[in-house]
């Protein structure tokens, strides 16, 4: 669409409402894998409340989630898996390893381990801890919506 | 000067047909539904993969095709939802005008009501709510 | 309608495509399968006609890895095997691993009240996760909030003394790692307090609910004789009217000096299960009292150095010590040769570790009985015959951790 | 943890079942392969409704047999209704050794209906197999693995990773090595401290008042977490 000088401010106004829509609702996948997804499931919890950042919405099908947070060990068996949902959900999208095991395969580096999920799909934010806290999570999140306002994928113009 | 009052007129609802605001209604609704439905078409980014268009089953390949004829249960539980969701949907305007309608729009109502209540007696004894 | 257990339905084999039959994969990413299961399910419109559940999707060679370090550091890897109770998970270990040492008998008794105050403290917090979860699964969500709240006091009182909220490996060979901090008995008084109003406002939401006694009364009935044949152990044998209790049947580390009831039903079905687990958080906690008005000073590990290395500060000061810490913390101390069978009552039923040692730094085997595998086995025989929506409420009600299943 | 290129220390006994020093947790039976399954169905009709844990065990070294499979049975009787019937119920340990040429065993999922999924483990991580049993197949490992993980001979990190250096995590962070920790946070702690103590004229790198001897700043505990969220 080539568009005037006037056009384009048009669009990247609208481009900018867009990233603060997509950011203040980053819709995660339910995928609890372990021990990590205890503390995703606590981060929903009153104490640390993931719905002050609108990601509290855990949506089962990832044709309705924007985030995908690796929460725990990948398997051998689960990695197909994890990279087929990764591959199903609607652009744009986000992934978060959390926790050592999803990052870099943490204390198991042995053969049932996917030593790190960024071998199978792109990671966006990693998260240390083993478990990571919750506010390590909030944090995480905090982070990916700054991506999503300040460039990148997400918004209307980028193709990316 | 009458064509300039005629002019002046101030278009007011009340002497439209009493339709009007209905059709508008129904305008705003209609247009709105279809720019829901062409804007994500034109302005979202596309990116398709196989994957993505394969049917979504809990992350593994779908394992039977959906082709399948579906038991007639379900269709039952779909009717049966329309009818009594019709039914809750039409108290709205009786309750609107409750005030207005007095006693014959409440004596109106309880004859709805008990008709469809001898409906919905009717389905719980022969059991159309068990799924058995 | 429940249907006995059908010896044949060990597995979906191919059935022929009967007209409005459809084999539906319950998949390993699924809301309501607490964790990574895959129910291979044949239905017939909601009706499960058959089901076999795949499991492995998490399996992470955890007895491999613990074969390939020291005798303290394979706890590491075997704490997050149930990541609901790791304290059960590391007792268990060590409480093995002592045996083989033969210095059971030597642990000062502040150690073994702290382990079973925190062992019991991790019951509770584990039933809060899946009274929550398995309140999420029938819509009562404020029970989801009301629990992990409970459950973040308890979490506190895990950071306070072991360093972490969930792995603390804050239970060592020998007895303990640290003490316990000063503030931490007005903590765990804190702690006892909230829990009387807090589990009397769960009750009240949860326990009469006519929606969740609809939902899980008659829902997956399990009969005793089926329940010790597919090796049920913990909260689904006993809501089958068995009362077998490992910390009552083999009393292990200290418990045979508190008094709690086992908590028994006879329906067998999934609100039985509910009930058993209340009411054995309300047994848990009457533990916790009993060890919070018994705890008094003392050493909190064995002194035997060849184990156990020296305090920190008496490093610096002595030569042996000195020795003794690097010789542990380079070599790690060995075991000798021989094979042991621990079990310990874990919130899902008998944590069983079968630990083997050649005499060398290392476990040479630890087979683990994992409570959740065996539970979650009954499903085959459950399944058939129910909605699609039972069979959520039976997986809740089996409360199995797939860290545990697929080890 | 150390890595699993050091060698164990100190392995002595080849099998340590032979050589276990007496813990009383379980009667324990050797049992040749071709008696277990009389074993089993004589102990199920003594009382031992529960077959608790079926499990494998790889002894390379030993004389007997490679491999061992270990049932743990517990003597529980449906009838028992109360603690006192169920009381200390015994615990009986049936070990029977397998070879690696022929690594066959009579199936007992008829006897006990739990051992269906710990068989299929055995098999999946040792690679003995069962025969009678209704659906032998791999139950952890994905079904096209190739080898059995738990035995002593398959590398820890698998035949794939084995060869692949263990990744030193130098690589992976983007800090270069060497880089000197950067001097803005020390000097942002410096003024959090100076402002924490009340002289927030404290510029960093000036000398600090006489008034504030290093010493009395080390006894005034500051807990910057506290002190942070009240300024």
């Amino acid at each position: 669409m080539a568009l005037g000088s006037g056009g384009d401010f048009l669009l990247t106004t609208v481009d900018s409402v867009a990233r603060w829509a997509q950011s203040s609702s980053v819709w995660p996948l339910t995928m609890g894998l372990a021990c990590c997804a205890i503390e995703m499931m606590t981060a929903t919890a009153p104490e640390y409340d993931i719905a002050r950042l609108g990601s509290e919405v855990f949506r089962a099908s990832p044709r309705q989630a924007d985030l995908m947070i690796v929460s725990g060990r990948v398997a051998q068996k689960m990695g197909p898996i994890v990279k087929r949902l990764y591959d199903q959900m609607a652009d744009p999208k986000w992934v978060i390893s959390m926790g050592a095991c999803a990052s870099s395969g943490g204390v198991f580096d042995n053969y049932a381990i996917v030593q790190g999920v960024d071998t199978i799909i792109p990671v966006d934010v990693y998260v240390p801890g083993c478990p990571p806290t919750p506010d390590g999570l909030l944090y995480a999140v905090n982070l990916i919506q700054q991506q999503i306002k300040q460039g990148g994928r997400g918004g209307i113009l980028a193709r990316a | 000067m009458t064509e300039a009052r005629r002019v002046g007129v101030v278009y007011s609802f009340r002497s439209m047909s009493p339709y009007g605001p209905v059709a508008i209604y129904l305008a705003v609704a209609f247009l709105a539904a279809l720019a829901f439905c062409l804007l994500p078409g034109l302005v979202a980014r596309k990116k398709p993969n196989p994957v993505k268009s394969e049917a979504y089953e809990c992350g593994v390949e779908p394992t039977s095709d959906v082709s399948g004829r579906f038991p007639v249960r379900f269709y039952l539980v779909a009717m049966l939802f329309v009818i009594f969701d019709v039914e809750a949907a039409s108290f709205y305007p009786w309750a609107v005008q409750m005030h207005a309608l007095r006693l014959f729009g409440l004596a109106e109502m309880l004859v709805f009501v008990i008709v469809l209540a001898i409906g919905y007696a009717y389905v719980w004894k022969r059991g159309g709510f068990q799924w058995r | 309608m429940t249907t006995a257990i059908p010896e044949s339905s060990y597995s979906v084999d191919v059935v022929e495509r009967s007209a409005n039959r459809m084999v539906l994969s319950m998949g390993p990413q699924h809301p309501s399968t607490h964790g990574v299961l895959q129910i291979i399910t044949e239905i017939e419109g909601e009706i499960v006609t058959k089901a076999s559940p795949e499991i492995g999707y998490l399996h992470t060679g955890i007895e491999k890895s613990a074969e390939n370090l020291f005798w303290s550091q394979a706890s590491t890897v075997i704490e997050r095997m149930d990541y609901l109770s790791p304290l059960t998970n590391a007792l268990c270990y060590y409480l093995a691993v002592e045996k083989l040492l033969g210095i059971d008998g030597e642990i000062p008794p502040r150690a073994q009240q702290v382990r079973v105050l925190l062992c019991e403290l991790s019951r509770i917090a584990s039933h809060c996760v899946w009274l929550g979860t398995g309140g999420i699964d029938l819509g009562a969500l404020t029970g989801f909030f009301y629990c992990f709240d409970l459950r973040e006091r308890i979490l506190d009182l895990f950071e306070a003394s072991g360093g972490a909220r969930m792995h603390p490996n804050y239970i060592r060979v020998g007895g303990l790692g640290r003490d316990l901090p000063s503030g931490f008995l007005e903590k765990l008084d804190g702690v006892i307090a909230m829990y009387g109003p807090r589990m009397r406002d769960v009750r009240r939401l949860l326990q009469k609910n006519p929606i969740l006694q609809d939902r899980m009364i008659d829902v997956g009935i399990i009969a005793a004789d089926d329940a010790l044949a597919w090796s049920l152990t913990g909260p689904t044998l006993r809501a089958t009217g068995i009362p077998y209790d490992v910390r009552r049947a083999f009393p292990y580390g200290g418990y045979e000096a508190y008094d709690f009831d086992v908590i028994t039903r006879t329906e067998g079905d999934s609100y039985a299960r509910f009930l058993v687990r209340l009411d054995e958080m309300e047994q848990s906690m009457r533990i916790v009292r009993q060890v919070r008005d018994a705890l008094k000073p003392g050493p909190i590990a064995i002194d035997d150095t060849k184990v156990m290395p020296p305090p920190k500060e008496t490093i610096a000061l002595s030569m042996e010590a000195l020795i003794h810490h690097f010789k542990i913390m380079t070599e790690g101390f060995r075991v000798p040769p021989g094979d042991v069978y621990q079990a310990v009552e874990g919130p899902r039923g008998e944590l069983g570790y079968y630990v083997v040692s050649d005499g060398g730094n290392r476990p040479y085997r630890v087979r683990t009985r994992p409570p959740s595998l065996y539970n979650l086995q009954a499903l085959k025989g459950l399944a058939p015959g129910n909605l699609i929506a039972d069979l959520v409420v039976i997986i809740g009600s089996l409360d199995p951790v797939f860290g545990e299943v697929d080890r | 943890m150390p890595s699993s290129q050091t060698p164990p220390a100190g392995a002595t006994a080849l099998d340590p079942t032979a050589v276990r020093p007496d813990i009383a947790d379980a009667r324990i039976h050797r049992v040749p392969a071709a008696e277990l399954r009389a074993t089993l169905e004589r102990l199920k009709g003594e009382g031992f409704g529960m077959l608790l844990d079926v499990g494998g065990a790889d002894y390379p070294g030993r004389e007997l047999a490679r491999f061992d499979v270990v049932y743990h049975l517990l003597r529980i009787g449906r009838t028992a209704t109360t603690l006192a019937e169920v009381g200390a119920p015994d615990r009986v340990r049936v070990l029977c050794a397998v070879g690696e040429a022929d690594p066959v065993l009579p199936t007992v999922t008829d006897l006990w209906p739990s051992a269906d999924w710990a068989e299929r483990e055995v098999y999946d991580l040792f690679g003995v197999r069962f025969d009678g049993h209704p659906d032998l197949r791999r139950i952890q490992m994905p079904d096209d693995w190739q080898g059995y993980p738990l035995r002593k001979d398959y590398p820890l990190r698998g035949p794939a990773l084995e060869r692949t250096p263990r990744p030193s995590f130098a690589l992976k962070s983007n800090v270069a090595a060497g880089t000197p920790a950067s001097g803005k946070t020390a000097a942002a702690l410096q003024r959090q401290i100076a402002q924490a103590r009340g002289n927030s004229s404290f510029a960093p790198g000036s000398v600090p008042a006489a008034a504030a001897t290093p010493a009395q700043l080390a006894q005034q505990p500051v807990n910057l977490k506290t002190e942070d969220t009240k300024s």
